[in-house]
């Protein structure tokens, strides 16, 4: 990666996500313990730290996903735009539509592959006619980099695809929707390096107008698409700024050893 | 000796047939420093299973069988002062009820056992009064050898059957024992018999319509014979009448049957599915708790009490709607009871079916498709409709299949809100009635119980019977076609 | 083991008297309190017809006699020895709201209410009338509303034959169709016919359906068992027919028209083998439970004159092709 | 990967900056969508409650009065010469004297009391005996044969007033509605009201509604309904004990096992439609099977509870397929993965997951055969039956009896107004049950939800 | 890792399934197609190749998993221990018991942490008492390097894991139950490189004893922790043979371009 872009494009753009003092409770577990995060606008902002750290669950709450898991407390102030997204006021449909999610485990719908994309664009109104939408549902698709594989069945059901079609398949109805912020939970889990590029181009291609989160566990795969690194260590927010910087210069050194696979 | 303690003699070789298996794979197993082919529990089943099996099975058989042979045996005594057309079956009865009598005599020891055989046939029929057993006629002297035979044969058959009962179950139990060695593939026997057991439990339901279909079939026929089929299938008119010339058309009620019952639905299904859908996706988990066994009271509620309150309250108040002079000025309605209103309150008690088979399947849609598509911005109404109830959808077809089928069978409300008029009208507000409610009237009547008449209630029964099935035949195409399988 | 008890099945008609009388068997009695069953007169029979033996009943009750394909029917499952017994007389009665007008009806007011057509003139038309007023200037100006007995009731056929068949032929109908070319049977088949439009409601069901309708619908009138009747003197108003106020004592006279018998039905093979039965049988139609002043007749049984030949046939165990 | 060429130009960007405060046209459509669906929710919630309130109330307003019942205090003279001529206290011959001979007694004992009173009638001392229950002579006959010591004695009772004066108490009968009724004048209202001022008669919870049997048609006040409740309680014993694992093993089989062929779908089918077959068919069928073919006896609760068992079956079966069908197919996966075989992947995990339908639907089932009639009706369980409690649980299950719905339904049908109330009231005894027969499968369900 | 070692391991060891022209139908997609493999006993085999290339389902064949998907046909002949695992005679249970396997989505029960680990060896009677298994499921956690993260959860329910973790939960219910042979796929596909780390040691560890069959993406695992390495592409064995063959000296141009990063 081009350190230099990386730097220059991070101080361009103005924050799009202020987080202050987040914790997470699950019942007693304290999964987020005060997390203060500024998440800029127009840049890959990767999360790194060993699995079980609060990753995913931080990630829930920047579009209040957290809301549907019975028992979770989320505390603190977290603002998009400006706005206070725990404010009563804010509709959490909205919210959603604006900050789009790509799950950790793939959780496509029993629909057809086509319907799984097109839910999206239904929904918030995007096509005027079928041609529309199916040009939304193809464009998806080839930017999920699974519209090769499955552009003759389209009408099969999206739970018959193999492990890391259905997760290409869960970022393709993501973007169909093309929200202004993407958050997307080890997106790559399961795909083959090709694949693995081929998203990593729509997250770059993704940047250039919108703000994207990605939680991986590849710290190559956060160098090469990230511009900002925050890396988490048992609920905390142990270290976050440039990912240049973080991974070849850590402050913490917490997160020097993780970089290093020396803690997990 | 009785069946009772057979069996309990039975199930107790059963349970040393389970602990000798058990502890003698075990033992085996450490002594051949081998590894169990399954946990020593299912060999302990094993043995108990060969041990209680057979021996069950074998008793069920002879219980069966030893009175149709001895039967067999006994009727050449009878046979030769029989009258002419006599019925063996009766005459049998009359033997059986003696012989049983009698022992029971000798058991009550009113009889001394030894001359139990001796009793003249003239003092029979007083002393089986006395023993309150009912004869059907004086006690003939070939009936009462006859009893006496029976007697004798059944002594000898019962201790024939305690033996082999008893004998199976120990050599079933020797048997599981002996078998049960590391090697032996414990746990697939036990499955394979537990497997038998659910597919017995499944051809129940075949037995069943079997049953009902034994039970109906004979007067059915009987009816046709007395009455044209076409006449019945294609007839118009429904008017019994006790002089003869009924003209007993079945279409007006199956017209109401069907009137009826949609009505009802189009009460329940969205009211339940409503209902439902509420309780599993926006209430709080404090107010569903309460709230469905609530709705839950609705099931419970008598019919009666249904019937009752289609007749006094919700007839009267559409009435006062749709009447004549009612608050609409429409002047639809001629009288309280009518399709709507047994409709709407058959409607009221099929709620709870609908709303609470649905909720339990709507919860049990994965959480993570619901994360899906709120993830995508779905508002949570949206979510619903489209991801969640499609998946759903076969558990929901499945209760409001029930529910329609409830609505099919229900008497109770028809005959009390939808009166009993059996008219084909397209009227909502018209009286009608249902196959239900004729069949109960018809079997429940005055009428000569050998009339067609009466026996229409029979012919009524199977039609609906076939009616529903080859509604099920399509209803289980359309799920088939429609499901959709999470995951 | 025996059936120590005796088993009654049968109309539900007769079933509050078979109920009123087993209950003081069993206070009376060292045998236990008979089983009582209701399910109707056909279902009873059918059921009484199953055969001879402790797993069929020993008594039908019927509020109609047995007909001729039934004693076959029961013939050929081997019941041939059959008692019958009538233990009284069940009264008719035409009764309406109580806060309603008063009515004396004639057979001829209800034919010419309810009948389906009715002859004008040689020519048959539908029924016009909708008021009372219209069929009889006498009787209030009410719309006809009647709840009559369904077809599956026997007092629907002494409602045919002794009111509608009674009335058309009172009010000359009947001759006259019959003048208008119409055979006998076909016009008493039109006699009885009665209309579909609304106006006469048949119900299947008991005396407390007709109540309730009632109730619903207070310009109704219901026919109505006399004992239904004096038990709900404050919710209906009865009606004279042909001037005759009905009671047990005018119907016992036979000056109130409308009523019919009540029977019951023994399995003479039963008698004797099942404790009780016999009792039973002998205390259902003795003086002091039948007769005028027993308790049958306080709820509204007519008591039958011949009570006493009953009586005997019962003690000598009589069948009925014997009599 | 990406090189630097795509920085080079910022493409325009997407305007749309959609305020998450400030709903746009659309959103507003969708919410206010959203906003009626719920709406529709809590309406069919509220809806559903409104009926089931209206129902109570009807039940409650109708029913509660029958848990009151008035009672007259009596002081009857036990006549030896009328009781007990010789005197030698031979129970055969004082049990000789029946009920009838009682009246004179309860006669006496009445005018005695009217005029202990103090009070003025001018009825007929025969006439007075209608104020009481026809049971009040039977109650005494039964003290009496218990104790013969009692003879000779004027002993107190406390005997049923008749079903009129009752009502009256109520308030179901007036003084007006007495104008043309032959049972009761309005003189004995007088006395009533009269004897209610000295305490004689006096309304109190009637225990013997809950606890007693059925009486004739002429004894509306002496009714009760526990010998009933007990032949729903076996009923219900058979129906618990033969369908919940009937039907749900016969839905493992055709969820789980089945191998999809037309035996399968035969079986599937001849389910549901058993669910449409009218509950009254069950009755011809358990009549044919059970009594003519079987042999068992009639009016037997073993009988009904069999009949009903029939007839919930496939309400259990469809639920607990249902149930079945909803438990996502990785946790099968997961099971036979570690070497579980397929019967104990779904006895350890598919079925608990199932248990809250397999609960409803016992529920469902339950509250549907608890409420049944007509099938009763066939095998002899509707009627005069439930007169005596039975000896013993055998007997309980072989006896004859009724159910609390066929006892409804009779007395809704009786002539008696007083019997209309009762059958309110036996209405509400049933709900009790129901709740506390279904409590614990309500809890247990709640127990076993959960999300995955 | 020891190229030497591998190669030697490799040779020495007999075959533990032979698979001959396997066929698999998914209704109309045709999965696998004529797929010959020989799997060696105490080794590990990595199976690779692009996603949706059928290594999941060749992965499932090999203990039956793929019996319990409607519509899904296997054919030819898989043999393990010379006996062929399709025949009637075979029971699948046994055999699964044999052939263990965790599944590319982690799918805990819905029981908790030590109801999930315990229940293999309870059905399989590995324990003689409750200490027994006590010490069975902690040792498994510990494999599956997830004991110190729940030990003081253990009765906490599975399903409430972060996505890691499940995973790592599934490894750990898998290894419980001893099987001789553990078919693995994409195990490590949610975790950190520490947590990656632990369980190539767990796999490096099992080869001692028994054969484990791993499905991954990332060929630097896969040069790790395999000795044998079979590449897949489009339902076709494309190329079979010694880890260290495959990645430095492949035979054929498809398997070149995958690891070389041009197909996908
Ligand atoms: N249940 C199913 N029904 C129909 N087709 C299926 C099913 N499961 C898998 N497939 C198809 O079979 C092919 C092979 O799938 P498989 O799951 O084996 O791929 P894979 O190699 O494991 O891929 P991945 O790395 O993405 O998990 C794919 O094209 C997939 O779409
Ligand atoms: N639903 C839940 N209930 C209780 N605890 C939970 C729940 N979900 C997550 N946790 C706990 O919260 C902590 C953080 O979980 P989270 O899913 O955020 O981890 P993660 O960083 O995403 O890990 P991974 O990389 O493994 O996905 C973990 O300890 C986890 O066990
Ligand atoms: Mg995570
Ligand atoms: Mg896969
Ligand atoms: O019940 P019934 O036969 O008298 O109508």
């Amino acid at each position: 990666m081009n350190d230099m872009r990386t730097m220059d494009n991070a101080v361009n753009h103005d924050t799009k996500i202020t987080a202050r003092d987040v914790h997470v409770h699950y019942g007693t577990t304290h999964a987020i313990k005060g997390v203060d995060v500024d998440i800029a606008d127009r840049t890959v902002t990767a999360f790194i730290g060993p699995s079980g750290c609060g990753k995913s669950t931080f990630l829930r709450c920047l579009n209040r996903m957290n809301d549907t898991i019975p028992g979770a407390l989320v505390t603190g102030e977290i603002k998009i735009d400006e706005a206070d997204i725990y404010d009563p006021r804010v509709d959490p449909v909205q919210l959603r539509a604006k900050v789009g999610m790509v799950f950790q485990k793939p959780n496509p719908f029993p629909k057809s592959i086509y319907d799984n994309v097109a839910y999206g664009p239904k929904i918030h109104g995007m096509a005027r006619n079928k041609a529309d939408l199916d040009e939304i549902v193809e464009k998806a698709l080839r930017r999920g980099a699974i519209w090769d594989e499955v552009k003759d069945r389209l009408h099969a059901p999206g739970t018959g695809l193999s492990g890391g079609q259905q997760q290409r398949l869960c970022i393709a109805r993501a973007v169909a929707t093309e929200p202004e912020i993407l958050l997307m939970d080890e997106p790559c889990s399961a795909l083959d390096p090709i694949a693995t590029a081929q998203v990593e181009e729509l997250i770059d291609e993704l940047k250039q107008n919108f703000s994207v989160v990605i939680v991986t566990h590849s710290m190559q795969q956060a160098a090469r698409v990230s511009q900002r690194t925050a890396f988490f260590h048992l609920g905390h927010l142990v270290e976050f700024g440039e990912t240049g910087k973080i991974f070849t210069n850590p402050e913490d050194s917490r997160t020097e050893s993780y970089i290093s696979g020396r803690i997990g | 000796m009785p069946t009772l303690p057979i069996v309990l003699i039975v199930l107790a070789i059963a349970v040393a047939a389970y602990l000798l298996a058990r502890s003698r794979a075990q033992r085996a197993a450490a002594r051949e420093g081998r590894r169990l082919h399954s946990l020593p529990n299912y060999y302990g089943w094993t043995g108990a299973l060969y041990a209680a099996g057979p021996a069950l099975l074998l008793l069920a058989v002879w219980l069966v069988a030893q009175p149709v042979a001895t039967r067999m045996a006994v009727w050449p005594v009878l046979e030769a002062e029989a009258a002419p057309n006599a019925q063996p079956a009766l005459l049998m009865a009359d033997v059986q009820r003696l012989a049983a009598g009698i022992d029971a005599a000798v058991a009550s020891g009113r009889v001394p056992a030894a001359e139990a055989g001796d009793i003249p046939a003239e003092e029979l029929r007083e002393l089986m009064a006395g023993q309150g057993v009912a004869l059907g006629s004086d006690v003939t002297p070939a009936t009462r050898q006859a009893a006496l035979r029976w007697r004798g044969l059944s002594a000898g058959g019962d201790l024939a059957r305690t033996l082999a009962v008893i004998g199976l179950a120990l050599v079933g139990a020797a048997f599981g024992v002996s078998r049960a060695k590391p090697d032996f593939r414990a746990r697939n026997a036990v499955e394979t018999a537990m497997r038998g057991t659910l597919i017995g439990a499944a051809l129940l339901a075949i037995l069943t319509t079997v049953g009902i279909v034994l039970a109906l079939i004979f007067n059915t026929i009987e009816f046709f014979r007395l009455y044209p089929a076409a006449e019945f299938f294609f007839g118009s008119t429904w008017s019994p009448s006790f002089g003869g010339g009924s003209e007993l058309g079945i279409l007006p009620l199956l017209w109401g049957t069907l009137y009826i019952s949609i009505i009802a639905l189009l009460v329940a299904v969205p009211i339940g599915l409503f209902a439902a859908i509420y309780l599993a996706e926006y209430a709080h988990k404090n107010v569903r708790s309460w709230a469905k066994p609530m709705l839950e009271m609705l099931a419970g509620i008598p019919t009666i009490v249904y019937g009752l309150f289609a007749l006094l309250t919700v007839g009267p108040l559409l009435v006062d709607l749709f009447g004549r002079n009612g608050a609409l000025g429409v002047n639809w309605m001629q009288g309280g009871t009518a399709v709507m209103t047994a409709g709407l309150v058959m409607g009221i008690m099929l709620i709870p079916f609908v709303s609470s088979l649905s909720d339990d399947i709507i919860n049990a849609v994965p959480q993570s498709l619901r994360d899906g598509s709120l993830g995508l911005g779905a508002t949570r109404s949206e979510t619903v409709r489209q991801v969640v109830l499609p998946a759903a959808l076969p558990g929901i077809v499945g209760a409001v299949l029930l529910a329609a089928s409830r609505a099919i069978g229900e008497t109770m409300i028809v005959v009390l809100g939808a009166g009993a008029a059996a008219r084909l009208s397209m009227n909502p507000f018209d009286a009608m009635t249902t196959v239900t409610a004729k069949i109960v009237s018809q079997l429940t009547g005055d009428a000569d119980f050998s009339s067609p008449e009466a026996l229409v209630a029979f012919a009524l029964g199977m039609t609906l019977f076939v009616i529903t099935l080859a509604l099920n035949v399509v209803a289980l195409w359309i799920v088939r076609r429609y499901r959709e399988q999470y995951e | 083991q025996g059936r120590d008890n005796v088993q009654v099945a049968g109309s539900s008609t007769v079933l509050p008297y078979a109920s009123i009388v087993a209950e003081a068997f069993g206070e009376n009695f060292d045998f236990p309190t008979p089983v009582v069953e209701s399910g109707g007169s056909s279902a009873g029979l059918a059921r009484f017809c199953e055969g001879v033996g402790e797993n069929t009943i020993d008594i039908a009750n019927a509020s109609r006699a047995i007909r001729e394909g039934e004693i076959e029917a029961c013939a050929a499952n081997g019941v041939n020895e059959i008692i019958e017994v009538r233990i009284g007389y069940d009264g008719i009665v035409f009764a309406s709201d109580i806060d309603g007008e008063t009515f004396a009806f004639t057979p001829a007011d209800w034919y010419q209410a309810l009948a389906a057509e009715l002859p004008v003139d040689g020519e048959m038309v539908a029924n016009p009338n909708t008021s009372w007023a219209e069929v009889n200037a006498d009787l209030p100006d009410q719309e006809i509303l009647a709840f009559i007995p369904g077809t599956k009731h026997g007092t629907r056929e002494v409602f045919e034959e002794k009111v509608l068949l009674a009335g058309c032929e009172e009010t000359g109908a009947m001759q006259a169709m019959m003048d208008a070319g119409m055979d006998e049977d076909a016009a008493e088949e039109a006699c009885i016919d009665t209309r579909t439009d609304g106006v006469s409601v048949d119900i299947d069901g008991d005396y407390t359906e007709t109540l309730a309708r009632i109730e619903a619908n207070p310009n109704g009138i219901g026919v109505f068992g006399l004992s239904f009747y004096e038990n709900n003197t404050d919710s209906l108003q009865v009606a004279t027919m042909s001037g005759v106020e009905p009671s047990t004592e005018t119907i016992a006279s036979g000056d109130y028209p409308v009523s019919r018998p009540l029977y019951f039905y023994i399995k003479k093979a039963h008698l004797g083998v099942i404790p009780g039965l016999q009792e039973f049988a002998e205390f259902f139609v003795a003086d002091e439970i039948a007769g005028p002043d027993g308790p049958l007749s306080a709820y509204g049984l007519v008591a039958d004159p011949e009570l006493a030949a009953t009586q005997e046939a019962v003690a000598n165990g009589t069948t009925m092709d014997a009599m | 990967m990406t090189d630097i060429t795509d920085s080079a130009a910022q493409p325009e960007r997407r305007e749309t900056g959609r305020s998450i405060l400030e709903a746009d046209a659309r959103t507003k459509k969708r919410n206010r969508a959203e906003t009626r669906f719920k709406a529709y929710g809590i309406a069919a919630l509220g809806v559903g409650g409104l009926f089931l309130i209206a129902l109570l109330w009807a039940i409650l307003s109708n029913g509660l009065t029958a848990f009151t019942q008035t009672y007259v205090q009596l002081d009857v003279p036990l006549i030896e010469e009328k009781l007990d001529k010789d005197g030698d206290r031979d129970p055969a011959k004082i049990a000789k004297v029946s009920t009838f001979g009682y009246n004179p007694l309860i006669e006496q004992a009445l005018v005695e009391l009217v005029e202990r009173e103090g009070l003025e009638t001018e009825l007929e001392p025969k006439a007075l005996t209608k104020m009481l229950s026809g049971a009040a002579a039977a109650d005494i006959r039964d003290r009496v044969l218990a104790n013969p010591e009692l003879i000779g004695q004027t002993v107190s009772f406390e005997v049923l007033a008749s079903s009129r004066v009752d009502g009256y108490l109520k308030g179901r009968v007036s003084r007006e509605s007495l104008a043309r009724d032959k049972n009761l004048d309005a003189e004995h209202l007088d006395l009533i009201d009269a004897l209610q001022q000295t305490g004689a008669v006096e309304k109190r919870f009637n225990w013997a509604f809950i606890t007693g049997a059925d009486a004739s048609d002429s004894r509306p006040e002496q009714a009760g309904i526990g010998v009933a409740m007990l032949g729903s309680l076996f009923m219900m014993l058979v129906v618990l004990v033969l369908s919940l694992p009937i039907g749900v093993a016969a839905s493992i089989y055709l969820e789980e096992f089945a191998p999809q062929n037309r035996l399968t779908d035969l079986i599937e089918v001849n389910i549901s439609n058993l669910a449409a077959v009218p509950s009254i068919v069950f009755g011809i069928l358990g009549l044919a099977v059970f009594i003519q073919f079987m042999h068992l006896p009639q009016s037997a609760p073993l009988v009904g509870g069999l009949v009903l068992t029939l007839m919930t079956l496939p309400t259990i079966i469809i639920s607990t397929r249902a149930a079945l069908k909803a438990v996502p197919p990785s946790i099968r996966d997961a099971a036979l993965g570690v070497g579980a075989s397929k019967m104990q992947s779904v006895m350890h995990h598919v079925l608990p997951l199932a248990m809250p339908g397999i609960l409803t639907g016992t529920i469902l089932g339950l509250a549907q055969a608890l409420g049944e009639t007509a099938p009763l009706l066939l095998i002899g369980m509707v009627g005069y039956i439930a007169t005596n409690y039975p000896d013993g649980v055998a007997e309980g299950f072989l006896a004859p009896n009724s159910a609390m719905p066929a006892q409804i339904y009779e007395w809704a049908k009786r002539a008696d107004p007083a019997f209309y109330e009762r059958a309110w009231g036996g209405i509400i005894v049933l709900l009790v049950f129901l709740l506390a027969m279904n409590l614990l499968a309500i809890l247990l369900r709640r127990r076993f939800e959960r999300r995955w």
